[in-house]
């Protein structure tokens, strides 16, 4: 299915070019490097638009390829392609733009046209990133990628933003060199760069544990799994609001998204092996970082380490398929939990980015993310306090936000599993809860605690605007998920084939 | 008669009391220079041996040969012996320790 | 026709919700309490239509998807209605009082001390009530799991918003999050519950779930090794835990005292008529699979008299008005679950209807009397009311009688049926249980008159003397009189039907051999009058006029006995006072462990081990392995020539080796 | 044991004590004559391996010019030989083992089981008429004249970096400096200068008026 202009390209390289203008014309002139990036931000979510409509969901197959030889004496191809497990994530990617976009409006004051540059082209790149098939196309949208958010936390971030956007920086930077090995080993192995050759190749079984371990320590940084995950936390206290929402939004999907591209297609001998590790390593962050979050004085900290936990929920999901198999003897209720690993990657987007968005209209008044330094402030803004009690409830995952999609169909499918870790995981209910409306009893709730927060002004008519779409997305998911789902039943059903026939 | 090994022998034990010479002392950069000229001598021995033994005079003047190379390294060592005494007013191996890292 | 009927019962009020919530400050006050009252009117209407169709035409069970909600691995979660007599009457129920709480609202919420009239938190407080009915109607139609667990939790959230109401107070924001988290635990037992039902019945619909019973009655799971449990009895106990957290049944019942922060009418419909029995409601909607399992049943029952007796101790030693009836609420839960214990769920579901009634009823007139006095709601200072209030009097009496269960009012006719039957089973522990019940027939009756002879008999405390008090106004009285009717009358009416088991027949299902409602019936039931004079030589009855003798002879003839009392066994007054330590307990086990916990793990393993131990950690190892390094360079000439000649050494060696 | 072992034991012995004690020995002076009787003796082996013009030669050259270049500088530069009476280093024990670690690797190799006289034969004697430097000359005025020649720029490169790093302008007014090619530039105009002068009258000397 393909329509008559290269989609894709577009859609990467329209942001790109767009922060370039913006980067060299508005120089000196903020007005016009926001409205034009707003501009760039809202073309390139409608153009992304027909990926959802015209889509084919019968096929499995890659949708919207675009192949040109890039490298010949490597056979490295510029190679496009987006199917069922991408296209929500491109979408995802181009929707929160806009509202990135929109929420650096006034805050930051200087070099405006380099941060909006920035954010477009980071754009760009991670479009990139979800939609390249050739694993060095891949691999250069990957680290190019940290650039600009290096960039971004590095200058406009916080009092200790070099020692976070360095760990950020060299964390992600070594886990992907690894990765880029893996690749080299692969191309020697098949002779071409491409990943859907990579999916059909055979490999010896020692092969394919080393490649799982390449391609696990590059995605569990990104995700961030459990030992690995310390960057995350410093990256978002220091990282300023928009940079915060891009990075919580989409950069930590793409180590999920590298989980269903290429750890369980490649290497699914291995996967099936080591599947205990990784469930392991995704309980525990459901559970020990719950209560880590619990006793987080800072806001954002708390919402950082709320996320490991969500993305823990992602890597469970992924890797339930062979317990279940093994369990059940057939695909069945793997499928479900796949599913909902890949709802809640969209849903845990959008709650985290409005719960950053949140946070980032507080600091924007009150220039300080500590609890403490809240109290009452749903008495002298009330729409905000609506809004945080809806997003933290969606966080919380209750029925009928998005939140809860996801988290019900990875316990559920966990239970079918292993009774323990349905258990382990359904304790997300009771902590997540606690940690979220703690924060929220702290900081919304309460009589006026001092006068700066009295002083707060309610949401003006932007922010106002940015909260009312997010909370429509998140409720709309939660109360019916099926369009979201359906678009991903045939290319789960493939790749749990994949996962599932050995290659050795 | 006087065998191959004896000289060989000698000239071992030259090399090895020059060495000594060498990083043992820790008096004055002019033992290390003569523990050198020692050093060559112990050389030039063995070249002698073999050109004896060997009945080939190429090693009598390969010994010519390092003997004017040895003066010319002297008197180049004992100058810069000098330059050094200039500045530090002292050659005492110890205190010329600041080339550290 | 019946589908449109549906959705406009379930949607109107959340259409009227939406109207006062979002736009509460244009349409104003009037506007938002209009629209509200007016989208429950619809609702209660069209209940009222239902349930007469249901309960007296008899129509046929409706079992219909509204939508699709997601469909995974081949399996359909829908939304969907599943109407039947239980559904109905549970409908009409909820619909009925919140149309009651609306009205009553008008007038109590009219002036708040924390907030002035420009504050939109009238409308505000309409759009959460609307709001809970919707959720309540979401739960009791819904014809799945998942459906049941959307109602389950937006219940849970409205009673969240609405416990935490005056946002200023410290304590109702506390109490709102220990009320959320403790109905989240029972929710964390809910969900595991439905997953069973998914993993071994593949599907979460109502209908089929009930067909693939059978299909599991033996088959046996375990999930720590050695142990073997029946699937039916882990899935059922499971699920009754979530009902032990929305109904707060013994260990989860911390919150409901506490819940009593939220203003009154909330009290009266959340706390008192319909939230708590969902609990309830979801164990009769599921009896097919209680029905087939013993072991479940006999927990439920001790469960449920545990709670009942314990809790109705707590009510004797309370001085505030609400939290004497909330305590009466717990015990009175109890009941009911002990009813379901004894699977006689016909006779616990009307004892849900008759409770809603006479609860509600016994709560509004706590309010209209806290109204009255001011917002003190400490009986203490209360006293002699009868003279300053007349309709309220009434209106307590009448409740209290029904809550006591003297013969002919509403509450005697389900009290003594749950009484009956618990005397009927044999299971395990249901002697036990059956003398816990009669226990707390006398404490129920001693709590009720001592709050209803320390409020409106003896001497006018001093506050009543100095300040004017006089009734409410109609909009409260008359809401009042409108619950009266039904808790004195619904009885009468009702017995007949729920005994004999063709009220709920077509809702649920009893097993032949725990069918302890029938041979009631068959054996000491004749008729109504008959069945009230049976009732007069019953011993529940001599014990609740027992209990009223005595709190008459302690607070109204010799009110230093209860002083003396108090002050001769000090510990067991302790032990009342902190209710039985489960609040100490939970604080210092749960909330006090898991922040420490929480400092543990994020102090000694996130920061010491990871982030300085692995990240910094290799960062100074690499840079002190470069100073090693540079150091080695001394300067001093010997020490290379020294390694010079050990590295030929070296060298040596391994060429002569 | 043959006369000639003796001759050979005899000179290897003095020049083995003679470098033993040049190391050990505190004061340069006499470490640097050490030196001499070292080189001495083993001119005398070279002398029995048949190799006498280089025999001499070590005893002019190095022995005469190298050591007394040394002895020289010992004398020029005041080494305060106090500070230089410090004993051996700390390292002395693992030095002396290294050293003889070594030498006993050396002796593995180069001792009699590899170079005896069975293994190498006996060299030949040359009559006594026969003369090593002729033999030596023709070498090394054929075959390797090219060499040579290099080794005489060698000792000239040598002769001037000695001279260049130890040369020093000491300031003027110690010493004057004469500059050669400042003399060789000058011209007549700037150091012969022709004035024309009147032929003087005599005159009386004025009386001045503080005389009086």
């Amino acid at each position: 299915m393909s329509l008559g202009y290269p989609i894709l390209s577009t859609l990467i390289w329209l942001p790109i070019i767009a922060g370039l203008i913006v980067l060299f014309a508005g120089r000196n002139n903020p007005g016009f490097a926001k409205w034009f990036s707003l501009g760039a931000a809202v073309l390139t979510f409608i153009l992304s638009l027909p990926l959802y409509v015209a889509f084919d969901t019968t096929t499995s197959a890659m949708q919207f390829v675009e192949r040109v030889s890039w490298i010949p004496q490597y056979n490295i191809e510029y190679f496009l392609g987006v199917d069922g497990l991408s296209m929500p994530l491109v979408l995802l990617t181009t929707f929160t733009q806009v509202l990135v976009i929109a929420s650096a409006w006034t805050v930051i004051k200087d070099r405006v046209e380099q941060y909006m540059g920035a954010f477009m082209i980071m754009q760009g790149l991670m479009i990139g990133v979800f939609t390249a098939l050739d694993s060095i196309l891949f691999y250069v949208f990957w680290e190019a990628l940290l650039i600009p958010m290096f960039i971004v936390i590095g200058k406009w971030g916080g009092p200790k933003r070099v020692y976070a956007t360095l760990k950020f920086f060299l964390y992600t930077f070594l886990g992907s060199v690894f990765m880029l090995v893996a690749f080299l080993y692969l191309f020697f192995q098949s002779g071409s760069f491409s990943i859907l050759d990579f999916h059909a190749m055979p490999i010896g079984m020692t092969a394919q544990i080393l490649i799982f371990l390449a391609f696990l320590i590059a995605f569990a940084v990104k995700i961030p799994m459990f030992p690995v995950h310390t960057w995350l936390p410093d990256a978002h206290v220091e990282a300023p609001t928009a940079g915060s929402v891009v990075l919580a939004a989409i950069m930590l999907k793409m180590g999920g998204y590298g989980f269903v591209r290429f750890s369980l297609p490649i290497t699914p001998d291995a996967s099936m092996t080591l599947d205990w590790l990784i469930i392991g390593l995704s309980l525990i962050a459901i559970v020990y970082i719950a209560f880590v979050a619990l006793i987080q004085t800072d806001m954002k900290k708390l919402v950082a380490y709320s996320s490991i936990a969500h993305m823990g929920f992602v890597t469970l999901g992924i890797f339930l398929v062979y317990s279940i198999v093994s369990k059940t003897g057939d695909v069945q209720g793997a499928a479900l939990g796949m599913e909902g690993a890949m709802v809640q990657m969209i849903s845990h987007g959008f709650i985290s980015g409005a719960m950053f968005l949140a946070i980032g209209v507080l600091y924007d008044r009150m220039h300080t993310r500590e609890i403490g330094a809240y109290g009452g402030v749903v008495n002298t803004m009330p729409w905000f306090g609506f809004f945080a009690v809806l997003f933290a409830m969606a966080n919380a995952g209750l029925p009928g936000t998005s939140g809860f999609v996801g988290e019900f169909m990875v316990i559920l499918s966990a239970f079918k599993a292993n009774v323990w870790f349905g258990v382990l995981a359904a304790t997300t209910l009771i902590v997540g809860a606690a940690y979220t409306l703690w924060m929220i009893k702290r900081v919304i709730f309460g009589s006026v605690a001092n006068e700066e927060v009295a002083k707060l002004q309610d949401l003006n008519r932007r922010e106002f605007a940015i909260m009312a779409t997010l909370a429509f997305v998140i409720i709309l998911l939660g109360v019916w998920p099926n369009p979201l789902l359906e678009v991903m039943h045939s290319s789960v059903d493939n790749l749990l084939i994949q996962a599932t026939t050995s290659k050795l | 008669m006087v065998a191959l090994s004896d000289y060989l022998v000698f000239s071992a034990i030259l090399f090895t009391l020059s060495m000594a010479g060498i990083f043992l002392n820790r008096k004055n950069v002019i033992i290390l220079l003569m523990s050198i000229e020692l050093m060559l001598l112990a050389v030039n021995t063995n070249l002698v041996a073999f050109s004896y033994f060997l009945n080939d005079v190429s090693g009598q003047i390969f010994v010519f040969f390092i003997l004017t190379v040895a003066a010319a390294e002297a008197a180049i060592g004992l100058a810069i012996i000098v330059l050094v005494f200039r500045n530090r007013n002292s050659i005492n191996v110890d205190d010329l320790g600041s080339l550290k890292g | 026709m019946l589908h449109f009927i549906l959705t406009v019962i379930l949607l109107s009020p959340l259409f009227g919700s939406i109207a006062a919530g979002l736009f509460g400050r244009k349409i104003g006050r009037r506007g938002a309490h209009s629209a509200t009252i007016f989208s429950v009117v619809v609702s209660t209407v069209l209940s009222a239509y239902v349930f007469f169709e249901y309960v007296f035409n008899g129509a046929e069970v409706y079992n219909a998807a509204l939508y699709t909600w997601m469909v995974s691995d081949g399996i359909r979660f829908e939304i969907g209605f599943l109407v039947d007599s239980l559904t109905a009457t549970m409908m009409l129920v909820v619909t009925f009082v919140s149309l009651m709480v609306h009205i009553y609202t008008i007038g109590y919420m009219d002036h708040d001390e924390d907030y002035d009239h420009s504050n939109a938190y009238y409308q505000r407080f309409f759009s959460y009530l609307s709001l809970f009915t919707f959720s309540m109607l979401s739960l009791v139609m819904a014809n799945n799991f998942l459906q049941l667990f959307f109602g389950w939790e937006a219940v849970g959230l409205v009673s969240y918003l609405l416990i935490g109401f005056y946002m200023k107070r410290e304590s109702a924001i506390t109490a709102n999050l220990k009320a959320f988290l403790v109905n989240r635990v029972g929710d964390f037992g809910f969900i595991l519950g439905i997953a069973m039902v998914f993993v071994y019945f593949n599907t979460l619909d109502y209908q089929e779930f009930f067909d693939r019973l059978a299909e599991h009655e033996h088959t046996m799971m375990s999930f720590i090794p050695g142990l073997e449990w029946s699937v039916i009895t882990v899935m059922v106990i499971l699920l009754f835990i979530g009902a032990m957290g929305k109904s707060a049944q013994m260990p989860l019942h911390v919150w409901l005292p506490e819940s009593m922060e939220g203003p009154t009418p909330i009290s009266a419909l959340i706390h008192a008529a319909t939230m708590v029995t969902a609990g309830i409601f979801m164990v009769a909607r599921l009896s097919p699979a209680y029905e087939m399992s013993e072991a479940a049943l006999a927990f439920i029952l001790v469960v449920g008299a545990l709670t009942a007796f314990m809790m109705g101790l707590l009510g004797i030693i309370q001085n505030d008005i609400k939290r004497v009836v909330a305590y009466s609420t717990l015990s009175q839960l109890g009941y009911m679950t002990a009813a379901l214990g004894a699977s006689a769920y016909a006779a616990s579901m009307f004892h849900v209807l008759t409770h809603a009634f006479f609860k509600a009823l016994l709560f509004l007139a706590a309010g209209s009397v806290i109204i009255a006095m001011h917002h003190i709601q400490d009986i203490r200072q209360m006293g002699g009311l009868k003279r300053h209030m007349p309709v309220t009097y009434w209106a307590v009496l009448l409740g209290s009688l029904a809550l006591i269960g003297f013969p002919g009012f509403s509450g005697f006719f389900s009290k003594d049926s749950i009484l009956l039957a618990v005397n009927q089973t044999d299971s395990w522990g249901s002697s036990f249980a059956y003398t816990l019940l009669l226990m707390g027939v006398f404490v129920t009756a001693f709590y009720s008159f001592r709050m209803f002879f320390l409020v409106f008999h003896g001497e006018e405390s001093d506050y009543v003397k100095s300040h004017k008090i006089h009734e409410s106004p109609k909009v409260v009285t008359v809401p009042l009189i409108l619950l009266a009717i039904p808790s004195v009358v619904l009885g009468w009416f009702m017995i007949e039907p729920v005994l004999s088991g063709r009220y709920f027949a077509d809702a649920i299902t009893v097993l032949p051999s725990h069918d302890v409602l029938a041979n009631i019936y068959a054996t000491q039931f004749d008729n109504v009058l008959g069945f009230i004079m049976h009732g007069f030589m019953t011993l529940p009855v001599w014990l609740a006029l027992a209990g009223v003798a005595l709190a008459w002879l302690f607070y109204m003839k010799r009110p230093d006995i209860p002083a003396w009392i108090q002050s001769k066994c000090t510990r067991a007054n302790y032990v009342l006072e902190n209710a039985y330590g489960f609040d100490r307990f939970n604080d210092i086990v749960f909330v006090k462990g898991s922040l420490r916990l929480g400092r543990f793990f994020w102090r000694s393993i996130d920061m010491r081990v990871i982030d300085t131990g692995m990240v910094n950690g290799t960062v100074r190892r690499v840079s002190d392995m470069a100073t090693m390094f540079r150091e080695s360079q001394t300067g001093y000439m010997y020490h290379y020539a020294f390694v010079m000649i050990f590295g030929l050494l070296g060298l040596l060696i391994w060429a002569l080796w | 044991m043959t006369f000639e072992q003796l001759i050979f034991y005899v000179l290897a012995g003095i020049a083995v004590i003679a470098s033993l004690m040049m190391i050990s020995v505190n004061n340069p002076v006499k470490a640097a004559l050490w030196l001499v009787l070292a080189f001495i003796a083993t001119a005398g082996v070279w002398i029995t391996a048949q190799a006498e013009f280089l025999g001499i030669v070590l005893i002019l050259v190095y022995a005469g010019a190298v050591m007394v270049l040394f002895l020289f500088v010992v004398m020029m530069l005041d080494i305060n030989l106090v500070k230089l009476k410090e004993g051996f280093t700390r390292y002395l024990p693992i030095g002396v083992l290294a050293s003889v670690a070594i030498f006993a690797m050396m002796y593995m190799v180069l001792g009699p089981a590899h170079f005896g006289l069975d293994k190498t034969g006996e060299p030949i004697k040359f009559s006594a008429d026969h003369s090593n430097t002729t033999m030596l000359g023709l070498q090394l005025y054929t075959v390797h004249a090219y060499a040579f020649i290099l080794a005489a720029v060698l000792l000239l490169v040598g002769i001037v970096a000695a001279i260049a790093l130890t040369i020093r302008r000491r300031p003027t007014h110690e010493v004057l400096y004469q500059d050669i090619d400042k003399q060789v530039k000058v011209q007549a105009k700037d150091r012969f200068k022709m004035v024309k002068m009147k032929a003087t009258k005599e005159e009386p000397i004025k009386k001045k008026k503080e005389d009086e």
